[in-house]
């Protein structure tokens, strides 16, 4: 492998009839700018231009954007919302704390106004959701869990232990058998391995 | 999503090492981290030493002024420490007045300093009722990764032992002081006292040299002062679980231990800034 | 510091006006709008003024009081500057609202007079080392619409040449002690030499162009804006980029050349004006808060 | 360049003429009894003391049959349902505008009550909600009318007419609103060359008259396209008429505003508002009034 | 004056020993550079990333006896909310001298120095960070001067420069700064303590002055401007020209430091 091409910020990498910007770069006057230190890369996506991007070792900045999909902790729950800390944008994650609010009306798809906030989420859960805006000047990130793979994915029961999911809206406990009404995510299957 | 352990269930993850006897970072039990030390650095204080122990990082600095002494004690100058945690070395830290932490560790250096006798504040005096040195050790933590204690006694003693204080005369017909910055001595250091520093996990496992992490997690801490005749200078546990009396011993018996490595440190360091003027 | 809102589409238009030289107001580039000066408003202090430009109202009172010289240099006198952000000026300001203003006020402040020449420090000095005259500087911000930083200097020049200070005599005593006397006749009394006090000039980039004496509104379609204070012989004492924006090269020297025009011939007029008030004598007819 | 320095003017004293123009008018301070008789009713700006009827703010009194008002000089916006405003756009919030129209409280404009691009009568979905920031943005200016009053004063406002909506590029201008004349229409295309949306909460937009296609977008569009100096140069001088109308108390509608322009024309725009030349068109400006009154 | 009951103190009042100097003793000369560097030459800087674990992203600069570290904190939730920030991030800043960095001891106490320091500070990088990709956020940067020997704010800048791209923050340049001291007809670039304050004192010279320009290398944009003194309006604009030729003799180092700093990471696994 030659050795990878290594920027820092604001060094021109090549014109924008040549390579698509990807991330880490910013368009000025029809050229490409690195925006991070880190590695040149560029990459063939089927189009008719490469996609040129700067990578670092440890990931970009990611802040929860529209449409990410988020890793976040239940801090507590009202009958209107609950509150969360997200903890993952994708797969990075984040070094401080971003709160977030997953509003009653966008915990699931179907039967909206059916909603219960308490049987859908308890503080501690381990939720994924999807970010839908990042809320106004008083709220937070906005988030849903509106889509099948999205929801609980990591439960404990009232005893202490690690529920398992038995249907879209019960978990298990394993040791007492009760069960609790969660909103669950269809399992992902790197969430096994955890 | 091995990582993603560590965030969600910080506790579990680390009782799961413990449970081995080693800790995430690969060190054992009773390991400290990687000590180093660097002397003399700071050419505008009169002395100065940055210290590591792993990635915690602390520098000193004295400034010596001149003072009248106080009608109580007329034969002795003083001795003003001050720790900072600027938020510059942890995220915890915000900006503002010192915090509770930055408070405590300023009192503890205070406390070292008055019950080891480190220096006989009447070495500091210049005339009798009249003019003393004031030494201002300025302690600041450039990078907070647990264990502060250690270090800021560590960059204390050796910033006091690279100190040189120019000669002051009092002139005996215009009765001022006047000083010459060409003649310097040092400070006559009356005892070398070393912090080791630990934590208790689930009230039974003890570890030495916590990192931030461990500290945040641990039921108890407790630092254990001794000076280079394995006299136990200070012992500071603030509140937290209770130790039986033996680990308490043994505790003390690897502070002894730590204070030889720490003493033969600060000679090498001292002997190599000497070799290299 | 106060601002206002203004839509995208306002922006535009405010940059092509600018681009056009004819602004919102009607002014061009380097226009001012017109100032309303009067000195000798508040009878406790030395001396004090207050300037409206537009609606931007500022009150300054100049107060002399004996302190000590600094250790550094014994046979100068000094100046203190503060600056009050007052709630009257915007609900902003309530509390500590306009405390970090206030200090970024009276920190450039003192880098403008931070030199020899603006303040004959020394006429200030009494007995070197011992006493010296301490002038406190006080502004008020008593309503803000833009331009605070020219108001402000304005102000402070005008309100220097009012300060009167009391004359001063030194008495020994029989033990070689010295006793300072002030003179108890209001009319001997010492003024100060306010010719090299600097004017500021602040210079909003607005597109490519810039504007002097910049409305809220303008100041929001800009992204920088350089200050420079000028004396009258054209020097420059204080220089410094506020905003969030970068300025290139030549911008910088087209916006220094312009502010060297502009500044130096503030003094002209603000000189004469306060020679003209002067001359008017006490039967002025003081109008001060009631307009 | 151009520094005009000079040394404040005293207030005039209220001169025999001026005094003329406030013949038949009863004024009033908080405090002052304005009638003892019963039978009148209480109106805005007052209050009953002892059985008399006492002035509670400074201004004029305003007597519509048995009903006695008081209007104040200087007054927030007290808006009524079909008034015509300018305001600004101060937050947006979930499903609704926060719109600043100088009332005692911020009035609000509804997701509702406004025409979205692509038919008048959709249903607003959850996207629509989402993206309500790429319509009206905080800074954003528009033209509303009120359409109801809530319990507590505040105002709601609809744009459901193609004369409402985003304001593009112009100036605003803030007038006292009780220097806003109430008028049948407050959309005016001005014969010289600009036009004039006179809100009645004293928020007066002035901007270049549209040309004819303008309109289709349903009012989100707007023309960043430079304007041309000439009617820049109309509103520029439209705007400084309008201080100084504003400062000298008169009552703005179109005649007014349309006189003092006229009136303003042997000067240049940068002079207008310099005292004495403010003093100088306010005058031309009231004879042309009153002459037109007769 | 309230008294400071959160740390130690020491007697009411202090002096240092400079103060007792017999009076023909000088302790800060302004030595002319003779054969050690030029006029317009920078003292050779040293820079180097990522050395407070605990941060996002550190600097850590040397010029000469100037001793700067660094480090970046964020982007995280802000803590004061208001319109501005729905659109774009926002850059707070701690600026500190350590209490031993100065010749005269300094206090622990925010002054204002280090307030003027922090706002031109931040006036000087917020050109160069892309605040527009952090919608909501605030990136902190903490600078601690260990050493004062003059040109603090100049380097300050580059260090904080450096260590908000460790920090991965997107920029669209590096900033770099740099300082000039103008004396009469002659110029020191980046002057050390004695050089910057040497002749002030005395001087009534004329023509004297501070000069301090944050830079953006690659587009050769003025991100920052700081000066005082008493200058005339020629000397003002060649004496930012010469710090900008200041500035890009920097380029380099900082270059080298970022991509060493990048290197030490492992490369990105190519998928």
């Amino acid at each position: 492998m030659s050795p990878m091409k290594l920027c820092v910020p604001g060094e021109r990498l090549c014109s924008t009839e040549d390579c698509i910007p990807g991330t880490g770069t910013y368009l000025r006057h029809g050229y490409i700018f690195a925006s991070l230190a880190g590695y040149v890369l560029r990459k063939n996506e089927g189009e008719e231009l490469p996609v040129i991007s700067v990578v670092r070792e440890t990931e970009a900045q990611l802040l929860p954007d529209v449409g990410a999909i988020v890793t976040c902790k239940v801090t507590s729950i009202n009958p209107r919302f609950a509150k969360v800390h997200i903890l993952y944008v994708g797969s990075t994650p984040l070094k401080d704390r971003f709160r977030g609010t997953i509003r009653k009306e966008d915990v699931r798809a179907t039967e909206k106004d059916k909603v219960e906030t308490y049987k859908s989420f308890r503080p501690g859960d381990i939720v994924l959701a999807k970010v839908i805006s990042l809320g106004d000047v008083q709220s937070n990130y906005l988030l849903t869990t509106a889509e099948n793979e999205l929801g609980v994915v990591v439960a404990h029961s009232e005893a202490g232990v690690q529920m398992v999911p038995i249907s879209w809206c019960e978990m298990q406990c394993p040791r007492t058998h009760a069960k609790e009404f969660r909103k669950v995510a269809r399992v992902q299957p790197e969430y096994l391995q955890a | 999503m091995a990582a993603g352990f560590k965030t969600a269930e910080p506790l579990e993850y680390h009782r799961s090492f413990l449970k081995e006897n080693c800790r995430p970072d690969g060190r054992e039990l009773g390991e400290f981290r990687a000590t180093t030390l660097n002397i003399g650095s700071i050419n505008t204080a009169d002395g100065s030493a940055l210290v590591k122990i792993g990635n915690t990082t602390v520098i000193c600095g004295i400034k010596a002024e001149l003072a009248a002494p106080t009608v109580d004690a007329p034969e002795s100058g003083y001795i003003v420490p001050n720790v900072d945690l600027p938020p510059l070395c942890s995220s915890r830290f915000r900006p503002g007045p010192p915090g509770e932490k930055a408070q405590a560790a300023s009192q503890f250096v205070a406390d070292v300093i008055e019950s080891s006798d480190v220096i006989q504040k009447k070495d500091l005096c210049i005339e009798k009722g009249k003019l003393c040195w004031v030494l201002y050790c300025d302690i600041m933590c450039l990078d907070y990764d647990g264990n502060l204690l250690d270090a800021c006694i560590i960059a204390l003693l050796a910033a006091l032992k690279n100190a040189q204080l120019p000669e002051v005369t009092i002139n005996k017909e215009t009765d001022l002081a006047e000083v010459d910055f060409q003649k310097k001595n040092r400070l006559k250091i009356n005892r070398h006292p070393t912090a080791s520093s630990f934590s208790v996990f689930d009230d039974s496992v003890i570890i030495v040299d916590p990192t931030a992490e461990e500290e945040g997690l641990s039921t108890a801490l407790m630092t254990v002062v001794t000076d280079e005749e394995d006299r136990l200078c200070m012992l500071h546990k603030p509140g937290g679980s209770s130790l039986s009396g033996e680990k308490l011993q043994d505790c003390i018996n690897r502070a002894v231990m730590r204070n030889r490595e720490v003493s033969k440190l600060i000679d090498k360091v001292m002997e190599s800034v000497k070799a290299k003027k | 510091m106060a601002s206002v809102q203004v839509s995208e589409a306002e922006k535009v238009y405010i940059m092509h006006g600018v681009r056009d030289d004819l602004r919102v107001d009607g002014r061009g580039c380097e226009d001012y709008r017109h100032m309303v000066i009067e000195t000798d408003v508040v009878s406790n202090t030395d001396g004090s003024a207050k300037v409206s430009l537009g609606h931007s109202d500022i009150l300054v009172g100049v107060k002399a009081e004996i302190g000590k010289p600094r250790a550094l240099v014994p046979d100068e006198g000094y100046l203190e500057f503060f600056v009050d952000c007052s709630a009257n000026a915007t609900p902003e300001f309530e509390g500590r609202g306009g405390e970090e203003l206030g200090i970024d006020l009276s920190n450039t402040l003192y880098k403008v007079f931070n030199n020899k020449h603006s303040i004959d420090l020394r006429s200030l000095c009494i007995c070197p080392g011992e006493h010296c005259w301490v002038l406190y500087v006080d502004v008020l911000l008593l309503q803000c619409d833009g331009n605070l930083f020219d108001a402000i200097s304005i102000a402070i020049k005008a309100a220097l040449f009012n300060t009167r200070i009391p004359k001063v005599h030194i008495s020994e005593d029989a033990e070689g002690g010295k006793e300072i006397e002030l003179s108890d006749d209001p009319y001997d009394c010492v003024r100060l030499n306010v010719e090299n006090v600097p004017c500021i000039v602040t210079l909003c980039k607005v597109g490519q162009r810039h504007v002097v004496d910049a409305t809220l509104q303008e100041k929001a379609c800009s992204v920088a804006s350089l200050l420079l204070a000028v004396t009258h012989k054209g020097m420059v004492t204080c220089v410094r980029k506020m905003g969030g924006g970068s300025l290139d090269p030549e911008s910088i020297s087209e916006m220094t050349e312009t502010g060297k025009r502009v500044g130096k011939a503030l003094h002209a007029p603000l000189m004469d004006l306060l020679k003209k008030e002067e001359g008017l004598g006490k039967n002025r007819q003081k109008v001060g808060f009631l307009r | 360049m151009a520094a005009d320095m000079r040394l404040p003017t005293a207030g005039e004293q209220i001169s025999s003429s001026s005094l003329s123009l406030l013949d038949g008018k009863h004024l009033v301070v908080p405090g002052d009894v304005i009638t003892s008789d019963t039978g009148f009713m209480r109106g805005h700006g007052t209050y009953m003391d002892e059985e008399k009827l006492t002035a509670s703010v400074a201004g004029e009194v305003e007597r519509v049959n048995k009903l006695i008002c008081v209007r104040p000089l200087k007054t927030r916006f007290n808006g009524e349902v079909g008034d015509v405003v300018v305001g600004r756009i101060t937050e947006v919030q979930q499903k609704r505008w926060k719109v600043e129209t100088n009332s005692r409280l911020d009035s609000v404009l509804l997701l509702s009550s406004v025409n979205l691009p692509g038919g008048e009568l959709r249903r607003r979905s959850a996207e629509d909600e989402l993206s309500m920031r790429d319509y009206l943005q905080e800074g954003d200016l528009i033209s509303a009318e009120v359409q109801s009053v809530f319990a507590d004063g505040a105002l709601s406002l609809h744009t459901r007419s193609l004369k409402y909506g985003k304001l593009g590029q112009g100036v605003l201008v803030l007038v006292s609103p009780s220097l806003v004349k109430r008028q049948k229409t407050h959309f005016h295309n001005l014969p010289c060359g600009a036009s004039i949306i006179l809100g009645s909460n004293g928020y007066i937009w002035l901007y270049p008259t549209p040309g004819q296609q303008d309109e289709e977008a349903g009012g989100y569009y707007t023309s960043m396209e430079p304007v041309p100096l000439s009617d820049r140069e109309v509103i520029s001088r439209l705007r400084n008429c309008l201080l100084v109308l504003a400062a000298h108390k008169i009552l703005l509608y179109d005649t007014s505003v349309l006189y003092c322009f006229e009136s303003s024309l042997s000067h240049q725009i940068k002079d207008i508002l310099k005292p004495e030349v403010m003093d100088e068109i306010v005058m031309k400006t009231r004879q042309r009034l009153m002459e037109q009154e007769g | 004056m309230p008294t400071d009951t959160k740390r130690l103190r020491g007697p009411e009042e202090s002096q240092s020993p400079m103060l007792f100097l017999p009076p023909d003793a000088q302790i800060l000369k302004a030595s002319s550079r003779d054969g050690s560097r030029g006029h317009a030459d920078v003292r050779p800087i040293f820079a180097r990333c990522g050395l407070v674990s605990q941060a996002k992203g550190s600097a850590y600069l040397e010029a000469g006896n100037t001793k700067i570290i660094c480090s970046v904190y964020g982007p995280r939730e802000t803590e004061r909310k208001d319109e501005t920030d729905m659109k774009s991030g926002r850059l707070l800043c701690d600026f500190r001298l350590a209490p031993f960095s100065c010749l005269k001891r300094g206090a622990w106490i925010q002054g204002n120095e280090e307030r003027d320091l922090s706002v031109a500070l931040i006036e000087s990088l917020q050109p160069g960070v892309c605040l527009h990709r952090y919608p909501r956020s605030q990136i902190e940067i903490n600078v601690v001067v260990l050493e004062n020997d003059g040109s603090i704010l100049a380097h300050a800048v580059t260090c904080a420069s450096i260590a908000l791209a460790d920090a991965g923050i997107e920029m669209y340049d590096v900033v770099l700064g740099c300082t000039l001291r103008q004396d009469g007809d002659t110029c020191l670039v980046d002057p050390t303590f004695a050089e910057e304050s040497g002749n002030w004192l005395g001087g009534y010279g004329e023509n004297q002055g501070r000069v301090t320009v944050a830079l953006l290398p690659n587009f050769n944009q003025v991100s920052g401007l700081h000066a005082d003194g008493e200058m005339r309006e020629d000397t003002l604009t060649e004496a930012v020209r010469t710090c900008m030729d200041g500035c890009h003799k920097l380029y380099p180092v900082v270059q080298h430091a970022l991509l060493r700093a990048v290197k030490r990471k492992a490369p990105p696994s190519v998928k």
